[in-house]
């Protein structure tokens, strides 16, 4: 028996294989192709205070290798996620870890004071890239101090652990996730989409009505990969690895890169049995390697 | 609904760009309603990274079969798969049409503009064998451009053509070739799908004349059952309109639940 | 007959298609392959004012749409460029652009300084993303300041017109340009690579040398085009834009979201014929929707 | 040098993961010396992006060949190839054996580890015809990795052939088995291509008993054509030691040039 569990200290995964935010919906859209209960968790869709109407379609564009999104964060808000959805996730035995968004960084704390009334949540994931609209820019991730303070405020009012998510559209990295840990976030996760664009030659205009869009996709493994190998050199809290991770071998990249754990987002569209594909392939690569616990893989490089 | 990576391909059609193929997938062809469609990986490598949508063009016992136009990369590697070769397939997928309230209605129209055809064979011969037959127009833009023609013809149905060029039938659009028919019938229940300019169209015309008409939308689509959120079009719905997943509640949607594109504007 | 030239205002290329440093050696490697006359013209291989060693192998691996380099800068140093290969360059009639690499700012000042006696050198392109040595940090072009001063020195030296060639790994690409631009920059190229990483999973060790490299191909080419929309909006001097352009269509979203010019990279390695081709294709593409001038294709998105 | 889109697949035959196809590509034919390679694009798509090295195998008039094994996504796609298709590929690139000048060196011993056996069957043929037949060492994991033993045979040439489990012929490494033979051998020159580890321990044996050696190197290439300094071994030269493009320089070097992986540490 291979022990694939790992522990974050606060929390203890069965594996380390997690679906990512706004891949994989609220789960249950996964329920017919594979049992969620075999996943080290997942994250469900965004969610900010009130529901969202999302971007104007054209909202996907192919790229080689990639996909360029634009969805406008569309949600149906905490209150009905609270009610429709929550009391469906309850009964799975897995971490359910909710996506928290925001306009400006009271609706974070609002979301996850909101949510700690509510059981069958594991733990909060802050997405820091969505687009502050009230001051105009773009988003807390690509500043240390606005990070800080997002995440200071966040767990002043949380009742659960809280993961930040980190942008990649940044000069250093490092600086940034430095400055999560510093504000007292449990654990941090990167990365979310790459800022892109696509246009149409033959209509001269965006491809997508947004004009620009995240790109995901195995298209940016290589630089989420070297991304997460510069966080886990100076931090001390985990880090868990996103970003073009399609199989079992582009997992272990990243976990022999030092991520204590993964996440799988684009995969789950093109194959949505991904997640549980990527634990078995993990599974038998102990296997071969002889290797009985995961955590003997973690931060394994040698440079 | 269910993935079915083993697809097998057990006969091959073509005429120029469209083509046909059989899939032995029996659980999928035992769900399957018109209307509905498949998810189709068209590599297993990452480019093309994502699945491509195609309609149920018929379900024969344990096959279902796909009606193509090779129009990009996708659909052009799809074209060189043969006979023998596994598909990897997930299904069926969406809404389709709500034909069974329907088996005792006649002068149904169904009207397909070039690759849009392909759902409504499926759609024909469900109302078909529920005892209706429905009436065909079926358009494209040259004579190569309406291959099913036969097929409908040899199935006993009334069918008019239109060619944009008027190398066959009709000389212009399928929708003015419609209009035009209209002076002989009175349907009493329009199903298309076809380019959205078409089916704008149709539906302006259907509303107009109080027909009740279904259309079946296209849109870029991520995932294809309700995972990614891209595949949204405006749709009407009690809370005012909203952009709505076209895989999960469509793609069949009503005259008067879509807001056609030039509208919203 | 399409008028396919494009107007720098300094210099007038016959074709907005270039061949990108690094990818395309000093020129004469192509010869075999294409009439070098027909290019807009091509930057060559990153000089610095001494010989390089350059990195140890592995120095690429393939992704997925994507290539990471670490060639290390290998490379002859400006006298033998000057000796060796100048003299085999100065036949051909397009215009010729050095990189200008350097470990300290003087270097680059003493490479420009060098070549300023050279015939047959229409432009310099300074490199400002080498890793400078000196102060032990990344490079010039992750900051605005540094960025400033290498441009400003340079200039100062320079006898011809100066091209900067910006780096993606920043958060605000349009901070740096407009640097180089206030600096006095004739013009900005962009992008360089993407930084990156890939590791082997079998023998956990990194795949490349040096274990980081530079992420180029069709995989960052939806980055490296919202970089030149963003950058195209801001600035007043040419942009020209570089980053996975494989096809004739890659290169006009370029140009119609504002990019002057493009370079043409990777795809040299996989097509050595690839440069023309893109010329033909624009050609055609011009044709086929009644342009005649290719400068009308310039900055016509429709937002 | 060339390049040359429309390489016509004219013959193919496979062996297990092993494959031998004929492409028809005149003027690469006529330039083509053994140790030199082909660079060949094997998909249309950007990913794999990057062209594929392949040793030309044999010359046959207008013929080139490739041997190859099937060893990851572009050998994989490659071995898809159906006679009929066009092969995209660039050559004759590189530099090659040092053949000419030994036509009347006796007792030439080429060496061949699993798929490095493809260079030496068009050394053999160049050394026959120009007078000199050399022995063949021929290694493989099994029986299954040394499918050009017969070939060689037919041709009249001794072939040693080993494999790690004995399956067939010698049992260990044909380094091993070559070793073995230099008591009844006294070869004058070496020609071999094969794993590093094999042509190293190879070119140990070679030095220490004065036999002039040249293998032939490989290494993860971007152009094959000297353009992306991607390709470097680090060879001895005048300057003491640097890293030389083997695309261009070799793959093909001595053994008093090349600095093996391990001494650079
Ligand atoms: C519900 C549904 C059913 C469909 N049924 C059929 C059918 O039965 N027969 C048929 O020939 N076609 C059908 N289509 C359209 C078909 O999916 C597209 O022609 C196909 O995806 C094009 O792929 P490509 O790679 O060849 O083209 P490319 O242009 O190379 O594709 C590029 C990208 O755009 C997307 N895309 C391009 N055009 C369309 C489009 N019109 N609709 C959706 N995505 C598009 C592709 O998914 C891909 O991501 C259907 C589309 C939908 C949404
Ligand atoms: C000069 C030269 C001649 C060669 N001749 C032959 C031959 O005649 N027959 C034969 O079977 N093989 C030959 N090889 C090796 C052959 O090129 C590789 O097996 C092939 O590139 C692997 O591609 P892949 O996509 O199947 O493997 P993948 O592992 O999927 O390829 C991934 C990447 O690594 C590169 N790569 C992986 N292994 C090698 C390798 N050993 N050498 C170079 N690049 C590699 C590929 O180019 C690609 O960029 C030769 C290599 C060189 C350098
Ligand atoms: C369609 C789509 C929607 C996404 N929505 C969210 C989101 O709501 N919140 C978030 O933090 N990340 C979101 N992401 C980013 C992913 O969670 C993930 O970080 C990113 O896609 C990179 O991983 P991948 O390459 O495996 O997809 C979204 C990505 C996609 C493709
Ligand atoms: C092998 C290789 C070597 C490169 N060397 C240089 C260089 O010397 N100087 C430089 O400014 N850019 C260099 N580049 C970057 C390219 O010029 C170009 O900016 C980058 O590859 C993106 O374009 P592409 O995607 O078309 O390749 C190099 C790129 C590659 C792949
Ligand atoms: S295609 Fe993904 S939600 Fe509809
Ligand atoms: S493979 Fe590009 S220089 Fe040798």
């Amino acid at each position: 028996m291979i022990d694939l569990s790992v522990d974050f200290g606060f929390i203890k995964l069965k594996n380390p294989v997690l679906a990512a935010s706004g891949t994989f919906g609220y789960g249950i859209e996964f329920s017919p192709f594979i049992d969620l209960n075999k996943l080290g968790g997942f994250v469900v869709k965004g969610l900010y205070y009130s529901p969202r109407p999302g971007n104007p379609p054209q909202r996907l564009v192919e790229t080689p290798s990639g996909l360029i999104n634009a969805i406008g964060l569309q949600g149906i808000g905490v209150k009905k996620f609270a009610e429709d959805i929550l009391p469906q996730l309850r009964k799975y035995q897995t971490a359910i870890i909710v996506n928290v968004c925001g306009e400006t960084e009271e609706e974070y704390a609002k979301v996850v004071d909101f949510l700690n009334k509510e059981d069958g949540i594991s733990l909060y994931e802050i997405n820091i890239s969505c687009p502050n609209v009230k001051e105009g820019g773009c988003c807390p991730a690509q500043n240390p101090e606005s990070t800080y303070s997002v995440v200071h405020l966040v767990k002043e009012v949380s009742a659960r652990p809280v993961i930040t998510k980190l942008s990649p559209n940044v000069t250093d990295i490092v600086e940034i996730a430095l400055s999560a840990q510093e504000a007292g976030s449990d654990a941090v996760s990167l990365v979310n989409t790459f800022l892109a664009m696509a246009i149409d030659v033959e209509e001269r205009r965006p491809k997508l009505a947004n004009i620009l869009g995240g790109l995901s996709g195995p298209a940016i493994k290589p630089l989420a990969l070297r991304m997460v190998y510069q966080v886990v050199k100076h931090l001390n809290i985990p880090v868990i690895g996103i970003g073009g991770i399609m199989t079992g071998q582009d997992a272990l990249e990243f976990l022999i890169a030092g991520a204590k754990a993964v996440q799988v987002g684009t995969a789950n569209f093109v194959d949505p049995e991904a997640t549980v594909k990527i634990i078995q392939d993990i599974q038998r690569h102990c296997q071969f390697n002889n290797i009985t616990k995961i955590e003997d893989i973690i931060g394994t490089l040698n440079e | 609904m269910l993935k079915d990576p083993h697809a097998l391909i057990t006969h091959k059609e073509h005429w120029k760009d469209y083509y046909l193929f059989t899939l032995e997938s029996p659980i999928i062809a035992s769900q399957a309603e018109p209307g509905q469609f498949i998810m189709v990986r068209v590599s297993s490598l990452s480019c093309p990274l994502l699945r491509r949508p195609f309609s149920i063009h018929s379900v024969e016992g344990k096959n279902i079969e796909i009606f193509f136009q090779k129009s990009g990369i996708g659909t052009s590697l799809l074209s060189n798969k043969i006979t023998g070769d596994f598909m990897d397939i997930i299904g069926p997928l969406g809404k389709g049409f709500s034909w069974s309230q329907h088996s005792k209605t006649q002068d149904i129209v169904l009207i397909g503009g070039g690759r849009g055809i392909a759902p409504l064979y499926f759609l024909s011969q469900k109302l078909h064998s529920a005892g209706t037959t429905p009436i065909i127009f079926y358009g494209g833009k040259t004579k190569d451009d309406i291959p099913l023609k036969e097929k409908f013809e040899q199935k006993g149905f009334t069918i008019y053509c239109s060619t944009d060029d008027g190398s066959f039938g009709f000389r212009g659009l399928i929708t003015d070739c419609f209009k035009d028919q209209l002076k002989n019938l009175t349907p009493k229940q329009i199903f298309a799908c076809g380019p959205e300019p078409m089916m704008k169209a149709i539906s302006q015309v259907a509303v107009k004349r109080g027909i009740p008409a279904e259309f079946s939308l296209e849109s870029v689509m991520g995932c294809g059952f309700g995972a990614c959120w891209g595949c949204v079009k405006k749709i009407k719905t009690k809370a005012g309109s909203e952009w709505v997943k076209i895989c999960e509640e469509g793609p069949v949607f009503s005259s008067f639940e879509i807001v056609w594109e030039e509208q919203e504007k």
